[in-house]
């Protein structure tokens, strides 16, 4: 199959749904003549010109605003941030708007609008540009969150997310643009809710999220030198979580490690561990633990990053220790 | 140091039409009175949770609401009713709202604090100060991309216009143009905190200057020049001249809600209500432009009070939502 | 002892405080003549002036950035926010400097801040208005945060607050203010980091927060006539938690529910939850179970809220449940 | 509609103190040189993450520090260094913090984006744009409070004046009267976005109507317009007189970062650099004024060329932050 840079295939999906449909825009800084900062929208502007590709000054509560006041009128605004850090600035306009109007009117209005941003830690570039705050969101009911870990889930999550009638964001991560993968010719979509097992096994499930799912990935590799079988679990999307799946998993493997690059205490993993205690604790041989991002600042220095986040090594030593 | 005043536009002023006015006049009374009435139904615990009532920016809010289109959307702010009546909202639905039931606009979801009417072009009432005015201006994107001729007023208080939206809102609706008209209710407080203490500017119009927009300060007691200024702006809003600031003074004469008896207001302020009171001074106009007579007025009076009285025996007569239902309704849902 | 209101004892937190120290000084929307929105600074401006009682503009952002800023000049100011829920529009200073400030700049840089908030559903005022954030603020590592639920532990955290030389966030509870309880005339303190066994109890342990804290000792009263003994169990800390009493509650008790009025998912109790699994999992006779706020925007209708978040009478349902 | 020129301010102008312009251009070349040496190291990943380097600024940033007294706070922006270098902090500290090493400023935690110099009064740099404003006004609280009789400058770029920050803080410093400089550095370019693009206003000094404050828009490739400029404004700050907004205007002449090319950039722009090199301007008066030669310049060049080679020696010689360490001393503490 065809391969795409997981930008790439985000780009594919912005150009085929605004193609489709006019009312879909995109409304963030950097987003025009420079393509995005991680160039998912190159090539937009000359393509939709700039009342639909709208470069912003620096105004991050605006942007997501803006978006939502479109949206109100019969839009389909994407909005980007394009670091899930700046994202505070409109934590106001997310929590109490975005997430609340549809819910406080019901049935009156539609806020078909999606929010585009990314997280991770990567490139010694500090703590306002490397955060993963993707746990502040899930904890405002009225937003779905997708967090897409692969070019293919990227352009299907992003096109179900242009789609549906009611806010969805979309946390990217600034490791995993630059990743190849398969991406089908043809159109397709990928469901919000929906997990993916993305390995099979039977002594642990792994539950990963966004680049750590690549970790897992390359640590269960590793761990079967050392004998064990370890599932790899995506939830893919953190609101609505697609519990059934991973009951499932836990059910067959009786064990589960969650991981994520976020900081620990009150991360999504927090969320999945008691979701699991509450839904699969007679299936459990043992707790579900968390190895997450260190509850700390990250400091401006590439050195010190893998101090602060979890590896492939990290988490095949943390699975030994839990199995051993 | 400068002159505000010169920085300032100050709107052609229209010959006053007889029948237009007297409509004025009506929403004006149909505001105040509808108000009274919330109050008295907030102290009778009828109304529950919030109220925020328009009395002393009746004025204000129909004059802006008629400066408008039919098809124009209105921001407005958390003391907003007047925009709902004026734009004939139901009485029986915002009073059912008012008390949270299940007939009201929004299922008795939204109450004072969050009312939306999309069926007379009412956006949500936003509870916190200032977040409407980037809505608004997302709004504007949307009527530029639709090319539907249609203007945003977005209003909001002389306290909301203290937070940073106001900055990146105008700035927004500038560069791209935008069919927006700002809309700043200057009514002296901000809950127990003065105008003139929050700002150290003479009227937030003037910082229309650092924006390129028009800005205008006018009496926002004075219905037919609130009613020329907005106009005036939404026109040129129409067509492509991008968007205005307005600042329309009134006064809050009561407290912030009804359980505020403001202390800390000074005594004289009390005093000077009369001068600024919009029912006597609209009463006066068309008295003196003979619209209208007393016994019209009287007339008047009594037809509103008699459509109220309606609105509010229907929505006490209407049922809360039941509990159960709204559990199910939304449980796993969010 | 003598009986003091909640905001009465805050009251006398923030006199003793700046009278002691002129460094201390108060930040806030109608925190002067009008006496702060829930009347925690009563009689302040009176007493130490407008340089030192500080009324805002609405502003939330400034008004943290402004504390901020003088806190790093040697001030040791108090922010007051009235209500939890238009902290979002000052989610940047708090989560982007606020908790980091100090940690990227280690041992250069000093943040006496205390930021004052509340939180809680109550009286019909609807969901920008009712919400509990706690949660938010305690995955932003930098933050200390309590959490009082008496006006005793009011008082006494505060003080402690003020005189931390790292920012602690105090979160208070709209239905408490009026609360009365015994406060010693005597100067004391309550240290930040420990949680207090409200009531001791056998069978089952109740972690609660803030004003749940109070329905839960209802519950507990209640269940005594099941034949249940509860012990209750109030952090009054979220950030530092105090694991280890926590732990030896249930390791007497071998279960435990998380009570708070915050939407359940991504709430404290999962952080609670999961740490408690990770600790005591041996000692535990059944997943620790979760009583929660229900995952919605609260609707602005008072008849609505008990749909919405606990009680002491679905607390005690919730632990028959467990125990039944 | 309403003419910018009147609405500003213009501040007298000093006569050239030939001592103190010696001093400038000296420090003028020292921002310049040791930002080309980061540049380098930042190509050959010995400065590593971010580098936002100040060519372009170096006359903003030393005519503004010029313009202070030693114990007044700067906030500089996230294109800094120049504030640094200007106030004497050491080079061997910086390099060092900029490589990320242990011996630098902050423990090689904060590298170019959040470095902070307590020792010279220099704030934190934010990466977050504009977040520094409401920060500036709480030192500018405390002074008042402490009447040290300091005053704070606080720098932002022509972007980062985009966010509401910019007016929740000119507010509260206008409205308390606080000894504040906001400094605003437009070098024309907000990363990819121009200027002309990102506002209507002719120059955000305009804006200081609003404020009532006074708006200065500057030249800021001119070092001895940049230090008259705020020198004023910051003895008006000190005297009690309040805020001031200056933009200082400079061109951004190459990539927002090292690693942009800026391929959105008018070619003609660049062909426009020569008459906005503040090296080269500083440099021509000062040989028209015959304060230096260029004998004396090249003099110059060599010693500081030395001085930075030597720290850059140094930092390379310097050790990492042990990673053992940083995790014993970090973990469970947040
Ligand atoms: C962001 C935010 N801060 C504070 C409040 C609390 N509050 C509610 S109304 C009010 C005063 C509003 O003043 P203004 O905007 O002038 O409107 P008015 O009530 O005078 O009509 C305040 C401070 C709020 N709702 N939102
Ligand atoms: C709040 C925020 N939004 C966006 C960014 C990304 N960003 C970093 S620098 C920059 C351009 C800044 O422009 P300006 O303020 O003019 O400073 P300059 O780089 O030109 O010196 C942008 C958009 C950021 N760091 N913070
Ligand atoms: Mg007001
Ligand atoms: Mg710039």
């Amino acid at each position: 199959m065809r391969q795409l840079q997981y930008n790439e295939a985000l780009n594919e999906a912005l150009i085929e749904e605004m193609t489709r449909d006019e009312k879909v825009i995109l409304i963030g800084e950097d987003v025009g003549a420079y393509g995005g900062v991680f160039k998912v929208s190159k090539g937009l502007l000359e393509r939709f010109g700039p009342e639909r590709i709208r470069d912003t000054p620096i105004c991050e509560s605006a942007i997501i605003g803006t978006a939502t006041g479109a949206a109100l009128m019969g839009m389909r605004p994407v909005a980007e941030i394009s670091f899930i850090d700046f994202i505070l600035l409109a934590m106001d306009q997310i929590g109490n708007h975005v997430a609340k109007i549809m819910q406080i009117a019901p049935g009156l209005l539609e806020l078909p609008m999606v929010i585009r941003t990314e997280g991770g830690v990567g490139g010694g570039i500090g703590c306002q540009h490397s955060q993963s705050l993707e746990a502040l969101f899930a904890h405002l009911p009225g937003l779905k969150i997708v967090m897409p870990s692969t070019p293919y889930d990227a352009k299907g999550l992003l096109k179900t997310a242009i789609r549906d009638n009611t806010p969805v964001m979309c946390i990217e991560n600034k490791k995993l643009y630059a990743l190849k993968g398969p991406v089908p010719e043809e159109e397709y979509f990928v469901p919000i809710g929906k997990a993916d097992v993305k390995r099979e096994g039977k002594d642990i499930t792994i539950i990963a999220t966004s680049f750590m799912v690549h970790e897992a990935l390359k640590a269960a590799e590793a761990l079967e030198k050392d004998g064990i079988s370890a599932e790899v679990v995506d939830p893919r999307t953190l609101v609505p979580l697609d519990v059934d799946t991973l009951v499932a998993s836990v059910k067959k493997t009786a064990r589960a490690l969650v991981v994520h690059e976020a900081v620990e205490r009150c991360g999504i993993g927090a969320e999945i561990s008691a979701v699991l205690n509450e839904k699969a604790y007679d299936y459990l041989d043992g707790p579900v633990l968390r190895h997450a991002g260190l509850n700390v600042s990250l400091p401006q220095n590439w050195h010190l990053e893998p101090v602060c986040i979890p590896s492939a090594d990290s988490i095949r030593e943390k699975v030994k220790s839990i199995l051993g | 140091m400068v002159n505000a005043k010169e920085l300032l536009t100050v709107a052609k002023s229209l010959p006053v039409d007889p029948e237009l006015f007297r409509g004025l006049f009506r929403q004006i009374l149909e505001v105040r009175l509808f108000e009274e009435e919330t109050i008295q139904l907030f102290h009778s615990a009828k109304i529950i949770g919030y109220l925020h009532p328009s009395i002393g920016n009746e004025a204000a809010e129909v004059g802006a609401t008629a400066g408008l289109a039919k098809a124009d959307i209105i921001f407005p702010t958390h003391r907003g009713h007047g925009f709902f009546v004026a734009r004939g909202a139901s009485f029986e639905k915002l009073m059912a709202e008012l008390m949270g039931k299940e007939a009201g606009y929004c299922k008795g979801r939204s109450g004072d604090l969050h009312m939306v009417a999309p069926e007379v072009g009412i956006m949500q009432v936003q509870g916190i100060l200032g977040s409407q005015l980037p809505q608004a201006v997302g709004t504007g994107v949307a009527h530029q991309c639709q090319k539907n001729g249609r203007v945003t007023l977005c209003a909001f208080g002389d306290g909301a216009a203290g937070n940073g939206t106001f900055h990146e809102s105008l700035n927004l609706a500038s560069i791209w143009k935008l069919p927006v008209v700002f809309f700043c209710v200057n009514n002296g407080w901000a809950a127990s905190f003065p105008f003139t203490k929050s700002t150290s500017a003479a009227t937030n119009a003037i910082r229309a200057v650092g924006y390129s927009m028009p800005g205008y300060d006018v009496d926002g007691t004075d219905v037919w020049q609130v009613y020329c200024t907005v106009k005036e702006a939404a026109e040129r809003a129409r067509a492509g001249g991008g968007p205005s600031l307005i600042q329309a003074n009134t006064v809050r004469w009561r407290g912030h809600d009804p359980s505020d008896t403001a202390p800390y207001r000074p005594k004289e302020e009390l005093e000077t209500w009369d001068l600024h009171d919009p029912v006597r001074i609209a009463r006066k106009q068309a008295l003196d432009r003979k619209l209208l007579s007393e016994a019209d007025i009287e007339k008047l009076k009594g037809e509103i009070g008699k459509k109220i009285a309606q609105a509010v025996e229907w929505g006490l007569a209407q049922a809360l939502p039941a509990r159960a239902d709204y559990l199910a309704e939304v449980s796993g849902k969010f």
